[in-house]
């Protein structure tokens, strides 16, 4: 072809855990047996916590609840690699993202029970709110990352999002930006295949979503979502180069949401018993486990220790949430502006 | 005739008008396999396929802006956005194109849509998931805004809505969807955009309503005697002649709405009084609305909305007046 | 005192507080080195430097986004939008986030965002670009309304408004740019949110404007003894009291906006006093609005806009009634 | 590297006419002496139409213009390619394609005087009105084709639009759609180098815009846009992909804005006079002179019949433009609805 190539680019994915737990040691990132075992302890949290939401939703004691089942490595195994002075911009997914960075697991529930107050992130988290509008958080964090640059903080701001997340509009202006002002942002896409009922395949014609980035001027790089070592890795070395101020990556955790979207569908009208199955095979925490059994860092009565402590942990955080006092009608119009306007003081008589 | 609730009476509406016409054709999120999130379009993928019943990437902007396209073409796109809080970032598509391209082309191009999507509270979902912006989209010409309040008029009101050339903001109370039944015959039949039901004749108040709060105010009337109320069914354009024709007769209006008070559409509706009835009315025209906040989470969802005691509160004190 | 036009008056108040808070920054489309196509930024950026004046992409939801992100990481952000019209792709930041993210984290977050953006007619320009859609936000709780209508005002509610610990629309009528010249004292003034003026006193009719309308209105009440006009100043939240004297001592009221009628914020001014002062009233509430239809081009944007004469035969009518 | 690669990209352009009017025979398109002349013709129209709108604008008798100048082979070579029966979506400043496709020239006068009924097309020719708001208009483009699909009609959509308009979100989704549903359209960047005042460079870190269609699973294309013989190639066999329904392609033209932004801007403020200088050199009618006079199609008096017959046609839709009846004021009403509500017939007795 006579024509100029201007540009070429590759497509990289990682992996280092695989399904039967051995994993690629020229890859395996430096951790210790504690880190190792922290992790796993947080992957049972994460799911414990799950468990008991989708069965107090049952019981009408939450509301809708989005279940993180199959997506906890993506998860703890990015968090993991955050500093308290980072910044976290989440979607709605990342239970185990809040919980991997201490975040009150009480006011989780409360939040999924219908309660704003369960969003009040603690003074020394800087995570946002969950945030309902696919794909616009995005931009906050590209946001706060220019403001961070502008103070010299140097920190790095990480943000959350599904494969649907990089249909709208609002992705690209982030990533846009983040391209720009070569901002100090990692960009975490939890494609776990489905937006409700639609798959990957259908959400965008690329073949990657990882090879987006290229569209910005900045790297992209696929996991094995359901590889923490890798989630891990990956995760680390972005973030380091966005605090050393070298700028954006998106990194794309391909894993798999094994339960419907939320409590209120149901997944088996849009899809096939064989392909949950299939992801069966590849769960992110048997996968661990098995590492971990090799290394002689897992045992029978360890999973009974850490289990019947998740447990503990989560009976304490659901009552500590159902004995908060509900709120008071009046906390309507307590945050809508920094003081309540003329007439809100007036609708407040209602109360 | 069948009893139908109002996700049933919709899906009939849009099978029917799709048997029919094979310029009309569905698209969104989850609207196909699934039947939409709410299953207001199940079945229909089964029997139209997948190149008329369009499961699209999540992208709202992007699925306004291909119907607009579609329509300018010559189809007759049903759009459905899945709660009307994410019509936001598709505002643009729906305040600079939608409701302009007939303008903007001076008829050569038209925009013959049908927007359908979910509104209001009192289902305990998460944020954004119950707001009830109608007035924003009033405010806009070029924009037809329907809200039905139960299942034979959604019928209707949707027919009438896929065949009017100009785009139509169609909001169904998510809170209606599954309350109640009624008879919803078969077949053709429209209800004419524009115009509004009385529900309840009366003399003595006169009290204004769409969608969900309809049933709410019907409920807060029980017991009163000589009390009007008037369904509105088409916020814009709105039916000032029965609104006139009642406020005259009463003297005393009373509006209820879901959303926030300031700007919502009862503050046309009683401006519009006040300009051109004042001399008829009696009393103060009372807006029992939402109040000036962020529409809470569940917890105090119920607390937002208008109840039967504050809307029997403003008819008390209108009477008293 | 120097005499400046609203574009020197505006400049002035972003380079004085840039200069006393190294946290506020500018950042849109053009405001650097171009200076902003008003040129209403000219010269911060050679003063401050690109890291807070800062161009960006063409991107407004983008553009906004990344305001609220910088807002809740300590920043003072006022952002530029081109034209008003170009808010319709925000809108959802707007909605959803700027308006929302201290409610949502109870307080934990906050935006402390100036969204300044032209409006209005008048300046034979094309689509887009001669909007007034303030209702809209004005709906919305969680924002504030702000437009200003001389030079003077313009620089103390523009400080206010960087100072205000919650996102503010900044909506400057490109027609009033250059139009009047005023004394601005240089250094610190304010000018609170939330209050509206008396700008000429009398005891007969109200009339109520804000930003460039205003101006029309005080050339139609020339000559007219005895009218009471209202400068809003702020839209939301609007100064009920202010208003609600002035219509409790003169009983007439005329509200003038460029915006379509319907919806429009004369309708939340007028379905107040409809509720809440009617007693006092002598004659019906009217409107002086843009008409029901697509802001026209140039050709006849003259016909759409509240005229002199429209101001003058709702004076008439009022009177007469 | 130990992780796997996959995909990989590379990035082409294409040139065949270069500054010195001497063409690459190899990639040179079957283009007939008439066509090539008649090229040139419409190249020589779109200057002197541009011309002259700008004196216009300077008499008062038009409103604010963006001129064309310096990318006429983008929009008379692209639009050369398209058939009665395609569909066009335009930004605003494609006066070019207007003309070539054979748009009444006093319209387009018409509407930048101000009056809406200059956008009303003639019914034999698809296309859109003039769209301000930047970057909308591509998803009608995806929408259109989506129906044309849908009806099994063989053509292809094109739309147009500039640099700036890659980093709105409409772009994003519209690529995006254009390539989940495989639709047949064709998206024409002019990349003039400026967005009002923000350069390319800053307006995406990707270096070149034709890679952002990867990040959508098709195939981009970078051309030279002052080369009206590579944009007409590759304009035309995107077309003819497009029409045999084998999906989107994005053709990036690399070209110029020679003048200010619009007549409303002063593009000296914020550009160096030797950029505006060297693009001189690459002026795209100059380039096609020389290879036409090289060929023996081009002479001097054929230049001055051309010339004279362009301002002939400009000087009548001048004076058709100017001698038609202003808009009556009701007018405004006819247009928002099929018919008036009542609310405007109330309104309309104002006139
Ligand atoms: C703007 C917007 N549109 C639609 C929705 C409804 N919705 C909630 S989650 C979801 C799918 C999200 O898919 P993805 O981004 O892959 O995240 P996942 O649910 O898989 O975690 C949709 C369509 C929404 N919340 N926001
Ligand atoms: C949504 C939107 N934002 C801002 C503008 C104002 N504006 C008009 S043209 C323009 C620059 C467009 O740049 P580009 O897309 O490169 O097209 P060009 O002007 O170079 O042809 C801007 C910012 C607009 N018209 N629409
Ligand atoms: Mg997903
Ligand atoms: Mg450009």
């Amino acid at each position: 072809m006579p024509e100029k190539i201007l540009e070429s680019f590759e497509i990289r994915r990682l992996e280092i855990l695989d399904p039967k737990g051995e994993v690629d040691e020229s890859l395996m990132p430096s951790l210790s047996a504690d880190e190792i075992k922290k992790m796993y302890e947080l992957l049972i949290l994460s799911r414990t916590f799950d468990q008991r939401a989708i069965d107090l939703q049952r019981e009408g004691r939450l509301g809708t609840y989005a279940s993180i089942l199959g997506q906890e490595a993506t998860q703890v195994g990015s968090a993991f690699t955050i500093k308290k002075s980072d910044w976290i911009f989440p979607s709605f997914r990342e239970m185990g993202v809040y919980m991997t960075l201490g975040y009150p697991i009480h006011q989780l529930y409360q939040y999924w029970a219908g309660d704003e107050r369960g969003l009040k992130a603690p003074k020394d988290l800087n995570i946002f709110p969950i945030c309902v509008p696919i794909g616009t958080q995005m931009l906050h964090a590209a946001g706060a990352a220019m403001a961070a640059k502008y103070k010299r903080d140097p920190i790095a701001v990480i943000t959350y999002f599904g494969d649907g997340a990089t249909s709208e509009g609002d992705f690209h202006e982030a990533f846009n930006m983040a391209g720009v002002f070569k901002l100090p942002v990692v960009f975490i896409c939890q494609n776990n295949h489905w937006a409700i009922s639609l798959p990957r395949e259908r959400q965008t014609a690329a073949k990657t979503l990882a090879q987006k980035a290229y569209a910005y001027g900045f790297e992209g790089i696929q996991l094995d979502g359901n590889d923490i070592f890798a989630v891990y890795k990956g995760t680390k070395d972005a973030i380091e180069k966005a605090r050393r101020g070298e700028g954006p990556v998106f990194i794309e955790c391909v894993t798999y949401r094994m339960s419907s979207h939320t409590t209120a569908d149901d997944a088996t009208r849009y899809r096939s018993k064989e392909e949950v199955e299939m992801w069966k095979l590849k769960d992110p925490i048997l996968r661990l486990k098995l590492f971990m059994e090799r290394k002689g860092l897992w045992t029978e009565p360890y999973q009974k220790e850490i289990e019947e402590r998740s447990r503990q942990i989560i009976d304490e955080a659901v009552k500590v949430a159902e004995s908060v006092e509900p709120p008071h009608p009046e906390d309507m119009f307590t945050y809508t502006y920094a003081k309540p306007t003329f007439r809100q003081l007036k609708q407040m008589e209602d109360f | 005739m069948p009893q139908l609730n109002m996700v049933q009476a919709i899906n009939l509406a849009l099978k029917e008008e799709m048997m029919r016409d094979p310029d009309v054709v569905i698209l969104g999120e989850d609207v196909g396999k699934n039947g939409g999130v709410f299953r207001v379009t199940e079945g229909l993928w089964e029997q139209f396929g997948s190149e008329r019943v369009i499961d699209t990437p999540l992208a709202e902007s992007g699925i306004l802006g291909i119907s607009i396209g579609m329509a300018a073409y010559g189809l007759k796109p049903v759009a459905e956005i899945q709660f009307v809080g994410f019509t936001y970032p598709a505002l643009d598509q729906i305040f600079s194109h939608a409701s302009r391209i007939r303008s903007r082309s001076r008829g050569r191009y038209t925009c013959p849509l049908v927007i359908r999507t979910p509104y209001g509270g009192g289902i305990k979902a998460p944020e954004l998931h119950e707001e009830s912006p109608e007035a924003l989209f009033c405010h806009m010409p070029g924009i037809k805004v329907v809200v039905p309040s139960t299942p034979y008029y959604a019928k209707g009101l949707l027919i009438s809505s896929i065949r009017d050339p100009d785009p139509v903001l169609f909001l169904e109370a998510t809170r209606l969807y599954r309350l109640i039944k009624e008879e919803v015959p078969e077949g053709d039949y429209t209800f004419p955009l524009g115009k509004a039901r009385i529900v309840r004749e009366g003399k003595n108040i006169t009290l204004v309503a769409w969608g969900s709060m309809l049933h709410k105010v019907l409920q807060a009337v029980e017991g009163y005697d000589d009390v009007e109320v008037i369904d509105l069914m088409t916020l814009h354009p709105f039916d000032e002649e029965t609104l006139f024709k009642s406020a005259r007769k009463t003297g005393r209006v009373i509006i209820v709405h879901e959303a926030p008070k300031t700007c919502g559409f009862g503050a046309e509706l009683s401006a519009t009084l006040a300009e051109e009835a004042m001399l008829y009315l009696k009393a103060p025209i009372l807006r029992v609305t939402g109040y000036d906040v962020v529409m809470p989470l569940p917890k105090l969802e119920d607390f937002y909305l208008p109840t039967v005691e504050r809307i029997r509160k403003a008819m008390e004190d209108i009477i008293k007046y």
